[in-house]
């Protein structure tokens, strides 16, 4: 037998043949289609036994379930917040915030894990441990309080009721520092509204048993109070063949809220007070009002001032007023009497389209309005909410002695964020030394953004306690990582408008990263370094036990945490309490007049007094609900055009940074090509100005700038452009970062007359092309 | 003193593989312009890998342009590829033997567009690695896995049908075994010349009715005859009907660029006459199929035909496709006074040629942009640069192939005849 | 599935509760609309009139589940009634080559098995609804943040094409449990996620047959609708409104032809 | 032609022998390519006697490897679940393998057991479906795995990953459960007895 080709050509078929007939070759395909399929790269999440807990979003007030596995390897970890439809108020619905709340949690790429401190001529940071964190805070603010210069430490955070922000007030307090100030918000601008009024600081809309809703310029669905509590309300309005309750929005944009209203009054941006008003005036001429009103304090003339009543007839006239609020009259008037026919009907305020707490006397006019429809403390209207049951932290502090830096000039004053930073930057009456920033990113969410990112940048001492490595956080000397609201302790109370009391409690839900602590137990730990009377004023091991201390009328804590609310039954509905000096409704406010003749005297005194306070009105209107027009309208030629935000539940509410999933789901007249802003204007007043659909436009204001792209959109007012909140992150990753600019940078900020807050609703703008 | 240089015109040398009786240019003349197939490849290669690398976004598909470039090259090709089952079916099955001297590079050029054609689908899927599940778990409801199936073994029924223009080489011929295997095959070349047939049928058909199955888009959609929408018809004729004149196009470039005859006008006549009439039935049933989709379909769902055309794709199209590159060709191939001129009849199936290309594009493209729903954006699409690399892939390949078959194998045998001095 | 386009205030919600539960990444630059994974798209339309009579609405989008067949289907055409079932079958399943989708009979849902997919997008060419979306780019999970996935959902690598599953898993788990009680799948057992999570109650799930069910009586209305009819789709979700504007929004029409048309053009100088 | 022809006969037998040696050897070499070079182990960070267990505990498998309430199945048990019954800190017995268990314990790390049924992460297998529903005992697929004294050595396929269990430990692979627990089992089975065969029954 040779071995030559042809023998070798057998041996190889038979070869080839005995390889097919093993399982080689169907098992090498078989393999090679499962190795395909294969990408080592892609996650491979644990299975794990699933279990719910309930807890509250703090930042949306969204009562939530937080979906935990429990991995063998892995451990509990979160992988959803869903919706809680125990929760009374949210009743299983969340918005987005809520559903992409662990984006923000878990991401290490944005989490402060230990403790940092930043060279500020570097820039870089390094990691210190705890003890050497607190040293050199608590080291700072002895050394302070030894020379007497503790005034010139000041601390900034989000919520004055929130048990973390009681805590941040009492620290301070003790450590004899009069400057704390929150995050301002319509909460404040109702409390003074109602406390002026009727006496009752926390009023709220019975909106989901209304039937007739008439909305002046809030976004009641694109973030006002809790968001979804609203939402369900308005769930409750719609209905098939025909809706269930009446809804018209007042305001200047086609937005979501005007859209989905019955009607849409298109007015002139800030006339919504004005427009109050006529309605009132319509209903008093039209006799279609409730008579109990007359027996209102101020509804006639009193002391020689003007009343409620004279006031509009004198200075209200419908026609005027449609005029310069650019409505029809006939369709006002339509409304107006359809609103008064009603029965169970509500005029609502609430927060601005920018997410401002809310121009005073608006709110005023609104409520004097429900007065006139007689709606208090019934179904459907304006209702008292009960004060949570929540206990004081401890006994008073002696106030320190020096004034506080905001508001010392005024009768009465709420202290915010901006006014603190405007007078420390100013230096009057005296500039800070310390800054202490708990939770907020204020750098980022101003109000102004500019003018906190000034007050950070020239503070020598900056600390600031954040879970997340944020603008904020950035600009601090000291950065003092806390927890998330999945990981941590804390609470939250009622949101604005709601018409019940409603307290959030949120608990350790699963490990929290590396050394992140609850902002509350940094700041008991800070008061224990201190020691003296910041550890006097604190006395508790950690924030649960205050916590604890605070809701213990609302039952079992622990029981208390696993709810994860407490809400009042059903609204106070019934004759509303009075607690007004004259025991009545107040339509001419004797508090108020009260707490400003304190300063002044009467006649001319309490003219220029109220002047003073930037009332134009003068001091016969300075008590009454009046309207003034906007400041933004002063702005003068430069800037010919209003600028306000288009507020959206995709973009932000509140103080926590948008999400990588919200960043997704903006549409392309939010954001587009990747990293700009787009803001809506209107076709005709883009005409006017020569500008295109595309165009990058350069859009200034008195206090800053911002660049977009132009989109147009028929439903924008004319002279006005809107822009997107929320937007134009430096921080939070590169799903969020860069993309877009921050509003609030271009964001003009003025004071309120009379209350003082800051608004910022509407600015005046400029607007032109630019290249890009 | 000897270089060592010196010797290398000696192993240069290839005249020795040449076909019979002909001559080719001077080696370092064929490698210098080898260089032209070899920079497009080159090209391909850098755009390809990029693709496979880093994934399908380095193109500017989106999901709204499912399809791209690459589909619309592919389809252009297999259909101008359609000359080689056509021709090889006239030859060997009818048995127009006319068509001989043409049926070589009909087939040549049908496998350089079909081996393109798969190269490229390759990379236009997600997962390369993944492609034979078409077959490994086929569906046998898609019209796409016909395709799959059908292009594959045609492509295989395609190389067997070029082997032995290959094993005619004149070196290779020499090996016996070669020698018998070829001849053998030349004797059974009708069995694949039917197999082709049958399988080009099906695939081309399947192409269209790729289109006209989706039924949920109105601009591709057509209605049914049997289990196949009418572009599956449509796409058979007009593919069969261009087939013949890009081969025939080739072949009269590659006579301009060598400077030789390789057919003779008759049988580049012949072919346009076929092409001719074959596109007048197509452009017949086009149009009826136009004017029917038109008039009765769109309104049926709520559209109109203005709707169908918007900027950059705009009425224009029609037009042209129709009109331009369809019964003007279809005219001027039936005109026996065109065919007789050697530049009319190029470029009566040129114009020929494009509009089925442009039939393609518009198949592929603006059935997508077309949005549906009233309230979609239209968007318009544009190749990145490295689309355009991986889609020169057939020009490369092609060039390249054909520049290698044409120096060393017998593709024209009427050229020793025709060159005779 | 039935969505009131009269509730939808267009928040994202479900959207965004979607993609958390079915671990959907986040690229970098996501304003490329018509490359960005969104499996329920909000897509907002507006009535097309100048202020102040503007008004917008919003479709939430989900996969349509399409069955097709019915009436005002393909084969009115031309030459005869098409009887082939798998013509007038979902318009993205018999297209797959690699039987990497399917229409399941016994619950209509239309799946995506992602690891059989080869990525070839015939699917997506073929659904008019823009449902399918295909993975151009591999997902970047930035660290850490796989913490936050469900094991309920397999992630998706590149190169494939992923849609909404009507949240199939929680059908699974929910019958498991049932299985392990003796029990039934009821209506409230199987829920999406964003029927869940939609703060306004907007959207209804259950099963269109099931005369038990809310949605089953909900698509009785003379108010409810469904987008692209006339393709003879035969989708699964419907649409309420009692905005007439709205309802002619879902579908084409000749006398809005024009007006589109028009708009188009006009829109892209 | 003719001397070729002749060759041919002359060297037939012998050729056509060699066409069956061919034969053997390449299949010889397609069976064991494919367990020996395909196939890797790895070890189990313990050894674990399930016979003895089963002995101790009264629900049979279902005492250790539980549904849960939702009706998921537990798979391989945490160290919490151990700590029901090794709840002192002192050993029960005294195997090697439950003193190298109380490092495990007492650390209260978990054991990174390797899965023998470990399924590919795109397949959602329905335990109450299967064990509860259609009343499968856990031997069909699992085999008597439940009654051996140690635990075998894992094998992997290097080539995907997957244990070995799911294609199967016969050399043809085409044996189905309890040998094999590929996808053309599950399906087969569903077919067999009139199953739902749909994509989404056992895919997420």
């Amino acid at each position: 037998m040779d071995w030559d080709r042809r023998t070798f050509v057998k041996f190889a078929v038979g070869a080839v043949l005995g390889v097919h007939a093993s399982p080689l070759i169907p098992k090498f395909m078989d393999d090679t289609a499962i190795w395909t399929q294969n990408w080592n790269w892609v996650p491979v999440p644990e299975d794990g036994a699933v279990a719910y807990a309930k807890t509250v979003n703090p930042h949306t007030g969204t009562g939530a379930m937080a979906k935990l596995i429990d991995g063998r390897v892995e451990g509990l970890r979160a992988i959803r917040v869903e919706g809680n439809p125990d929760h009374p108020l949210s009743r299983g619905g969340v918005v987005p915030a809520d559903a992409s709340a662990l984006q923000l949690l878990y991401n290490n790429e944005t989490r402060v894990a230990k403790p940092l401190l930043r060279n500020r001529a570097t820039g870089v940071m390094t990691q210190i441990t705890w003890p050497q964190a607190l040293d050199l805070v608590g080291g700072n603010l002895a050394e302070l309080a030894q020379k007497g210069q503790a005034h010139q430490a000041a601390a900034l955070g989000t919520d004055p009721s929130s048990t973390t922000g009681q805590m941040l007030m009492r620290l301070m307090q003790a450590l004899g520092s009069p400057n704390v100030a929150f995050t301002p918000t319509p909460r404040e601008t109702m409390a003074l509204a109602g406390l002026f009024m009727t006496g009752q600081p926390f009023l709220g809309f019975d909106l989901a048993n209304a039937n007739f809703i008439v909305s002046f310029g809030t976004p009641l669905l694109e973030g006002f109070g809790a968001p979804v509590a609203v939402r369900k309300a308005f769930a409750g309005w719609r209905g098939y063949p025909k809706n269930q309750a009446y809804l018209v929005q007042i305001e200047p944009r086609a937005s979501v809220t005007a859209s989905q209203a019955d009607q849409w009054i298109a007015c002139k941006p800030g006339s919504e007070g004005a427009v109050a008003l006529a309605m009132c005036r319509i209903m008093i001429e039209e006799g279609v009002y409730d008579r109990a009103v007359e027996s209102a304090y101020g509804w006639n003339d009193v002391d020689g001032m003007m009343g409620f009543k004279s006031y509009l007839m004198k200075s209200i006239d419908r026609a005027k007023v449609a005029s310069l609020a650019g409505v029809s009259l006939p369709k006002l008037v339509k409304m107006t009497l359809a609103f008064a026919k009603a029965d169970r009907a509500v005029a609502v305020c609430g927060p601005g389209n920018s997410g401002d707490p809310g121009r005073l006397y608006d709110f005023m006019s609104v409520l004097a309005l429900n007065a006139l429809k007689g709606n208090l403390g019934k179904p459907g209207g304006v209702v008292a909410q009960q004060p949570l049951p929540l206990k004081s932290l401890g006994g008073a502090l002696p106030e320190p002695k020096q004034p506080p830096l905001a508001g010392s000039d005024r009768p009465f004053s709420v202290n915010n964020v901006h006014d603190l930073a405007e007078a420390a930057l100013a230096g009057k009456p005296y500039g800070l030394k310390t800054l202490i920033l708990c939770g907020g990113n204020f750098v980022f969410n101003g109000p102004q953004a500019n003018l906190m990112h000034d007050l950070a940048r020239k503070t020598p001492f900056v600390v600031a306690i954040t879970p997340y490595m944020d603008e904020s956080a950035a600009m601090a000397d000291l950065v003092l990582p806390s927890t998330h609201w999945l990981e941590g302790w804390g609470d939250s109370t009622t949101s604005f408008g709601s018409p019940v009391a409603c307290y959030g409690l949120h608990r350790p839900l699963v490990k929290a990263v590396a050394e992140a602590k609850d902002a509350g137990d940094t700041l008991l730990a800070l008061a224990q370094r201190l020691g003296g009377p910041a550890a006097a004023a604190l006395p508790y091991k950690n924030l649960a036990e205050a916590l604890a201390k605070r809701s213990q009328a609302m039952g079992d804590f622990k029981k208390l945490a696993e709810t994860s609310y407490w809400a009042q039954k059903r609204p106070a509905y019934g004759q509303m309490r009075f607690n007004t000096p004259s025991g009545r409704l107040e339509l001419f406010s004797r508090t108020l007049r009260q707490l400003v003749s304190k300063g002044a005297g009467g006649g001319q005194d309490l003219d220029k007094a109220v002047r003073a306070l930037g009332v134009k009105g003068g001091a016969q209107a300075a008590f009454l609900p009046h309207w003034e027009e906007p400041a933004a309208y002063a702005e003068g030629a430069a800037y010919p055009l209003i600028m306000q935000a288009a507020p959206s539940l995709r973009t932000t509410w509140g103080d926590e940074a948008i999400t990588p999933y919200m960043v997704k789901i903006l549409p392309d007249t939010v954001l587009a090509n990747a990293d700009k802003l787009v803001v809506e204007m209107n076709p005709a007043t883009a005409r006017d100005l020569h500008l295109y659909a595309g165009d990058m436009v350069l859009v200034e204001s008195s206090a800053g700038s911002l660049t977009a792209k132009l989109t147009l959109y028929a439903g924008a007012a004319p002279g006005m452009v809107f822009v997107p909140l929320g937007l134009g992150h430096q921080a939070f990753g590169f799903q969020v970062a860069k993309k877009g600019m921050n509003f609030n940078r271009a964001v003009k900020v003025t004071s309120d007359p009379m209350s003082g807050m800051p608004i910022w609703e509407l600015t005046g703008v400029s607007v032109k092309k630019v290249r890009g | 003193m000897r270089r060592w240089f010196d010797d290398l015109p000696k192993y240069a040398d290839d005249s020795s593989w040449w076909p019979n009786g002909t001559t080719r240019c001077r080696p370092e003349v064929f490698l210098f312009w080898l260089g032209l197939p070899l920079t497009i490849m080159a090209y391909f290669g850098l755009s390809a890998f990029l693709v496979l690398f880093k994934g399908l976004n380095q193109t500017n598909m989106n999901d709204y342009f499912a399809f791209g470039v690459w589909i619309v090259v592919d389809l252009a090709v297999i259909a101008l590829g359609a000359g080689a089952f056509f021709t090889s079916f006239l030859n060997y099955i009818i048995g127009k033997t006319e068509l001989k001297p043409i049926v070589n590079a009909a087939v040549l050029i049908g496998f350089i567009c079909y081996t393109g054609a798969i190269l490229m689908l390759g990379i236009d899927i997600g997962q390369p690695i993944r492609g034979w599940f078409g077959f490994w778990h086929a569906n046998v409801h898609s019209m796409l896995t016909e395709v799959m199936f059908c292009i594959t073994t045609y492509a295989i029924v395609l190389c067997i049908e070029l082997l032995p223009s290959v094993l005619d080489n004149r070196r290779i011929g020499k090996v016996p075994e070669f020698g018998t295997f070829s001849h053998n095959l030349h004797t059974i070349m009708i069995v694949f010349a039917a197999a082709g047939t049958f399988l080009s049928f099906f695939h081309q058909g399947s192409l269209g009715g790729m289109f006209g199955v989706l039924y949920a888009r109105p601009f591709a959609y057509r209605g049914h005859l049997g289990i196949w929408p009418m572009t599956f018809f449509l796409f058979v004729m007009s593919a069969i009907a261009a087939g013949p004149s890009f081969t025939t196009m080739v072949v009269m470039i590659t006579e301009k660029i060598t400077g030789k005859r390789l057919t003779s006008h008759k049988v580049k006549m012949l072919m346009g006459k076929i092409s001719g009439w074959l596109l007048l039935v197509y452009m017949v049933c086009k149009s009826v199929d136009t004017l029917y989709w038109a008039f009765i379909y769109l309104p049926s769902k709520g559209l109109s035909v203005g709707q169908m055309y918007q900027a950059p794709y705009g009425s224009w199209l029609v037009w042209a496709e129709l009109g331009l590159f369809g019964w003007l060709p279809a005219i001027l191939l039936l005109t026996p006074r065109v065919r007789e001129s050697y530049g009319l009849l190029f470029l009566a199936m040129l114009l020929n040629c494009i509009g089925v290309t442009l039939n393609r594009f518009i198949f592929t493209i603006q059935s997508l942009a077309l949005p549906v729903m009233p309230f979609e954006k239209f968007f318009s699409y544009l190749p990145t640069w490295q689309e355009w690399g991986v889609a020169s892939l057939v020009l490369g390949h092609g060039l390249l192939i054909f520049m290698l078959a044409y120096r060393y194998l017998p593709i024209f045998p009427q050229e020793p005849e025709l060159n005779q001095r | 599935m039935v969505i009131d386009v009269d509730k939808c205030t267009g928040c994202g919600a479900c959207s965004v509760a979607c993609m958390s539960e079915n671990n959907v990444g986040v690229l970098e630059d996501e304003t490329e609309k018509i490359r960005s994974i969104t499996w329920l798209r909000v897509y907002q339309i507006d009535n097309g009139k100048a202020f102040p009579e503007t008004e917008v609405a919003f479709f939430p989008r989900p996969c349509m589940h399409c069955q097709g067949g019915a009436s005002g289907s393909p084969g009115q055409a031309f030459f005869q009634e098409d009887t082939d079932p798998q013509e007038a079958h979902t318009p993205c399943v018999s297209v797959c080559p690699a039987i990497a989708t399917d229409y399941d009979d016994a619950t209509g849902i239309v799946s995506q098995i992602t690891s059989r997919c080869i990525g070839c997008r015939y699917c997506v060419a073929a659904c008019p609804y823009h449902a399918r979306y295909f993975n151009w780019y591999d997902v970047p999970w930035p660290q850490g943040t796989p913490r936050g996935l469900s094991p309920f959902v397999s992630p998706r690598m590149r190169g494939v094409v992923e849609k909404c599953t009507f949240c199939y898993p929680r059908l699974q788990r929910a019958k498991n449990k049932a299985f392990l009680g003796g029990g039934k799948v009821g209506e409230m057992d199987y829920q999406t996620a964003c029927t869940e999570a939609c703060p306004s109650g907007a959207i209804t799930f259950g099963q269109l047959q099931n005369p038990a069910h809310k949605v089953h009586k909900l698509i009785q209305s003379e108010f409810a609708f469904r987008l692209l009819e006339k393709m003879g789709t035969n989708p699964k979700v419907y649409y309420m409104s009692k905005r007439k504007w709205v309802r002619m929004m879902a579908d084409n029409h000749l006398s809005q032809a024009k007006a589109t048309q028009a708009a188009a053009s006009g829109g892209h100088k | 032609m003719a001397t070729h022809q002749q060759g041919k006969k002359q060297r037939s037998r012998a050729d056509w022998l060699l066409l069956v040696v061919g034969l053997i050897l390449g299949s010889a070499f397609g069976f064991w390519i494919t367990p020996t070079i395909l196939y890797a182990e790895k070890p189990q960070p313990l050894q674990f006697n399930h016979k003895l267990h089963m002995e101790q505990v009264d629900n049979g498998c279902k005492s250790c490897h539980k549904f849960r309430e939702d009706g998921s199945f537990s798979g391989i048990p945490g160290i919490k679940s151990c700590k029901n019954c090794h709840s002192g800190d002192e050993p029960l017995g005294n195997t090697p393998a439950e003193k190298e268990f109380m490092k495990f314990l007492k650390a209260d790390k978990p054991i990174p057991w390797q899965v023998y049924a470990r399924q590919a992460d795109n397949v959602f297998f329905s335990h109450a479906a299967h064990a509860e529903n259609a009343g499968l005992e856990c031997t069909r697929c699992h085999g008597k795995h439940g009654e051996s004294d140690k635990l075998r050595p894992y094998e992997y396929n290097r080539l995907t990953g997957y244990s070995r269990d799911i294609w199967g430990r016969g050399p043809i692979g085409l044996a189905g459960p309890p040998d094999r627990m590929k996808m053309d089992d599950c399906a087969k089975c569903h077919r067999d007895n009139g199953v739902n065969q749909a994509c989404f029954v056992c895919h997420k």
